[in-house]
């Protein structure tokens, strides 16, 4: 294992102390527990966006704090959840008495650690809320699996309800939209090379030099299925076809009841996409990957969709939700409404996103 | 009886065979996961070995419980907030005992084990730690309900474990990370259960030392 | 070789038709010959950035055109300088009538293709100036050797004589300004892996997983020398003191006189730097080392200069001058002046660098 | 006398042995520079296939001028201004020829070459594709000195341009890419001389031909 690093235990802590210098006008870090929140936090009377999870998907989470996106951001172990502590500290240091919503990717250890983070913040007179971002269309169904996972919509979702909680959206009014924008979300990854975690020291796995994993998640998993390695147009027109052509999705998630202090069982469907959708689409690096070679992908993305009758209205391409130094790439879908342009479009002032700031 | 001393025996057995086997649960998860196992339990153990001192004085319930906390606080994953989840559960049915007869021994995994599966949900099956601790229960239960002595009630009850352990090596996941491989988590041993089984071993060890 | 590509011969151009439909709003892709230059150009009366050099280094070129930074950029094949006629034809496209300002990157071929294209356009009546910049400390002399690669300092000098040329300097203000800022910026990288030019099909040099590569540029090419892997502390400190110990360096360029239209030498001498200097930090990925190790850099970085007395007043910290899939990382020092840290903070609105718009 | 044709055949010849030689020149140059000489001089000779049958009717000064036009357009690297100027300049001294003396392929070739020299400044022993010219200039000129045929000149001159090249193992580059290296440019042959070597060896075998 080659990397730029010191001792393996120190890999998350050093990135944060990296971060805290680097950026002190957008962030603070507190280090036990883990998390990294706005520099102006609490801000008064404003929705606090917290989000979280393993670390290794640079610039998600952390690089997300600041105006305009989230106000706070818990970093595990590398590809490990992050633990309920994090989250109800980070959650009292940002909250300026309007709630905090949790935007969780869904995966078992982030789901249970996130639960539990949300019952102790209500424990505490926080109003707290949590809302699933589950988009990852490799994974075909809910009743067998541990259902889709969270992938590329959570950077556009963080973006989008971070906007809106700046704009003056109450707590209910900012789950509502994560609600839809995940909703509206969906992606798919895949990967030419593993990557190596650094408290193991190698590959999480070995891929031959011609086949390539489709459906990958975002933490050096495998993926859904090894195949011969192709050219990047026919991955590109397999990945997009099957985020388009994507049936119905439906899942029973958990939502917290701040009436009742309980979860409630929430039955979410999602509808396909129709011809005529207009979408943000985002392709995105899965760290490896040099941003020349996503270029080459979004011109087959855009070729696909002025075929298939799918208007792409905004964009983002680069590095934003990586797997440590894996190449491969994700491409993500969210069909756009005026409401979540509105909001795509308003000025973010963040490490790893800005404009208009 | 087992005393508390057997208890903090069985935490410290724990933490060494986790660390010895850290890079076995870690392979294990990445042939199905995200090779992190193996590193989350070591981290999450070696923060109970920190934490062990400051409250070897109390009783067991009380012991069981910070031990539980320390690893939902410490494990982060999947893992983290399930086998936190167990010992603060199996704390919670112990609460002031210095010693335990089977019967509390019985009841305080039964707890635990619950709390897992209502956390997690997982169904028999499933390719999970569930697959380990489930079979171990009932094992432990028919032999105490056999009047074995508690040594010979969890050594069967570690037999079952380990057959349930291998067992899941023909399942397909259905919860969890390894549940997105569908077909390919197929013909690979789970972590979850891996580690259960070497938890449950640590407890005979420690009772029969 | 793996990598996202469809033919090996046409990686440049499936890049430019990505940035093409990708950024219509920033600019516009000319294929024959190939070069990127704003949406908006020629921007009358305003001075022209035109850079440009071997492709493989995105974001740079490209990625830098837009308001505030390039008006044109030249990508040559991978690694390859650009030819004169694409050089020339872009200067004519985007000359708004206050000349052209060719910020050229000092290796032997870029500097003669660039020589080319300042006598073409001159000859074609538009103003045109260029200067070089070269401030790798890593290449120790100018005697016995091309004189010191152009790397970091480029992006650097790119959004500062941009913002100029956008705040109304002329041409000359301009070549001055970028001058200065070359003589004021100081580099030097590293590497862990190699990488694979498309066309070669095979890594440029075989690295054991026990060495690194000092002193490297960004052309994949092997560095300065060679050594046992070190921590990234111990890689930060060699690196950051070798530059803040860089002691003057001199070399003679050729500028173009435009009166006389002809090449005149021209002895410059960079002053080392002293305690108390305000710096730009800039810590570059070269492609494959993921964000989160140049924030553990960073720390170290900041953390030096604190003790040296070094002032960092700004930083940069990102992939933005890369070499393909490459992991690996360099350091850039900037020493910043009022008009610098103005035109540094002005707004920029490119595919690869953006604020304030 | 040479023909136009057997000029023509040169640069035909030329493309052929460069695009064979693509792996090993940017094998080369992957030693000592960064992996692209091959892959150049061989984009660039294609370019000149493709533009030589609108320019064969020319005479021979307009076809190498164009060549050179067309490599400094194509090639880009050092390599593409510097062979551009080459052939530029050459065409420049023979402009409206139709056949070559040996003299003229002399002043021709010298005036290539001084124009790489004029454009690049290496010196002898710089380790670029000068040392290979260099030397070849030299024998070439001796050898129609002493009366020898043009054949016989140009085969000491191709066999002092291979001698010229191989002698660039153990200098230390001062000029391009390969300057960078310092020290450990050493030990490695120049792929622009060897290119070099390879264009002359080409117009030997065609004005054999
Ligand atoms: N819903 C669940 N119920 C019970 N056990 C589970 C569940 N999901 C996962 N597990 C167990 O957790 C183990 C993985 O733990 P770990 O690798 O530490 O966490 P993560 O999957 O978050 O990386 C699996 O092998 C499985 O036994
Ligand atoms: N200043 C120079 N004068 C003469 N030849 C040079 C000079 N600089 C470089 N060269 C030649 O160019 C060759 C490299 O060409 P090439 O690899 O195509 O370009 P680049 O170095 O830009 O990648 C070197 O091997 C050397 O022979
Ligand atoms: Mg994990
Ligand atoms: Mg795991
Ligand atoms: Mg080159
Ligand atoms: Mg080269």
């Amino acid at each position: 294992m080659k990397k730029l690093i010191n001792a393996v235990d120190d890999v998350v802590k050093e990135q944060l102390e990296g971060m805290l210098v680097a950026h002190p006008d957008m962030l603070k870090v507190n280090f036990e527990p883990k998390y990294v929140y706005r520099a102006d936090a609490p801000v008064a009377n404003k929705v606090a966006i917290v989000s979280g999870g393993g670390s290794g998907h640079e610039p998600m989470h952390g690089g997300f704090v600041g105006m305009g996106m989230l106000d706070g951001a818990c970093p595990g172990e590398v590809f490990t959840s992050p633990t309920p502590d994090q989250m109800y500290e980070c959650a009292r240091a940002v909250d300026g008495g309007a709630g905090v919503l949790f935007l969780v990717k869904n995966y078992t250890g982030d789901v249970l650690n996130f639960e539990t983070a949300v019952e102790l913040a209500h424990a505490d007179g926080i109003k707290a809320q949590s809302i699933l971002i589950d988009d990852d269309v490799a994974v075909k169904d809910s009743l067998y699996t541990a259902g889709r996972r969270g992938v590329g919509t959570t950077v556009l979702c963080e973006k989008v309800v971070g906007a809106a909680a700046e704009a003056g959206y109450d707590l209910d009014q900012c789950a509502d939209l994560a609600r839809k924008v995940n909703m509206y979300g969906r992606s798919m990854g895949m990967a030419i090379t593993s990557c190596t975690v650094p408290a193991a020291g190698k590959p999480t796995f070995d891929l031959p030099d011609d086949e390539m994993e489709i459906g990958i998640g975002i933490h050096g998993e495998p993926g859904q299925k090894r195949m011969p390695m192709a050219t990047a147009d026919e991955i590109t027109t397999m990945m997009v076809n099957e985020i388009l052509d994507d049936a119905a999705y439906s899942r029973t998630v958990r939502e917290w009841d701040r009436e009742e202090g309980t979860w409630v069982e929430k039955d979410l469907t999602d509808a396909p996409y129709v011809e005529g959708d207009e979408f943000i689409v985002f392709v995105n690096s899965m760290g490896g990957t040099p941003v020349s070679e996503l270029y080459a992908v979004y011109r087959k993305v855009a070729e696909i969709c002025e075929k298939r009758g799918a208007k792409i209205v905004r964009n983002l391409i680069g590095p934003y939700i990586t797997s440590l130094e894996m190449q491969g790439m994700s491409i993500t879908f969210l069909k756009a409404d005026e409401e979540i342009l509105k909001f795509w479009d308003a000025p973010v002032n963040t490490p790893g996103l800005r404009w208009g700031a | 009886m087992i005393t508390k001393a057997q208890i903090v025996q069985w935490l410290t057995t724990t933490a060494k065979v986790l660390a010895e086997n850290k890079e076995y649960l870690t392979q294990l998860d990445s042939a199905i996961g995200d090779a992190d196992h193996g590193i989350n339990m070591d981290r999450g153990f070696k923060k109970v070995m920190e934490k062990l001192p400051t409250v070897e004085d109390k009783d067991i319930g009380n012991v069981l419980k910070t031990i539980g906390m320390t690893l939902i606080s410490s494990v982060g994953g999947a893992s983290g907030p399930l086998y936190g989840t167990f010992f603060m559960r199996s704390g919670m049915v112990v609460t002031s005992k210095e010693e335990l007869s089977g019967d509390d021994l019985l009841q305080l995994l039964q707890a635990g084990v619950d709390g897992v599966v209502q956390r997690g949900r997982a169904q028999l099956g499933d390719k999970t730690m569930f697959d380990a601790l489930s079979p171990a229960m009932d094992a432990l239960r028919s032999g105490l309900e056999n009047q074995d002595d508690v040594v010979t009630a969890l050594e069967t009850a570690v037999a079952a474990a380990e057959q349930g352990m291998k067992d899941t090596i023909p399942l397909q996941a259905k919860k969890g990370r390894a549940s997105y491989l569908g077909e390919r988590s197929i013909g690979h041993q789970d972590p979850g259960a891996t580690s259960s089984y070497l938890i449950l071993k640590a407890l005979l060890d420690s009772v029969k030392a």
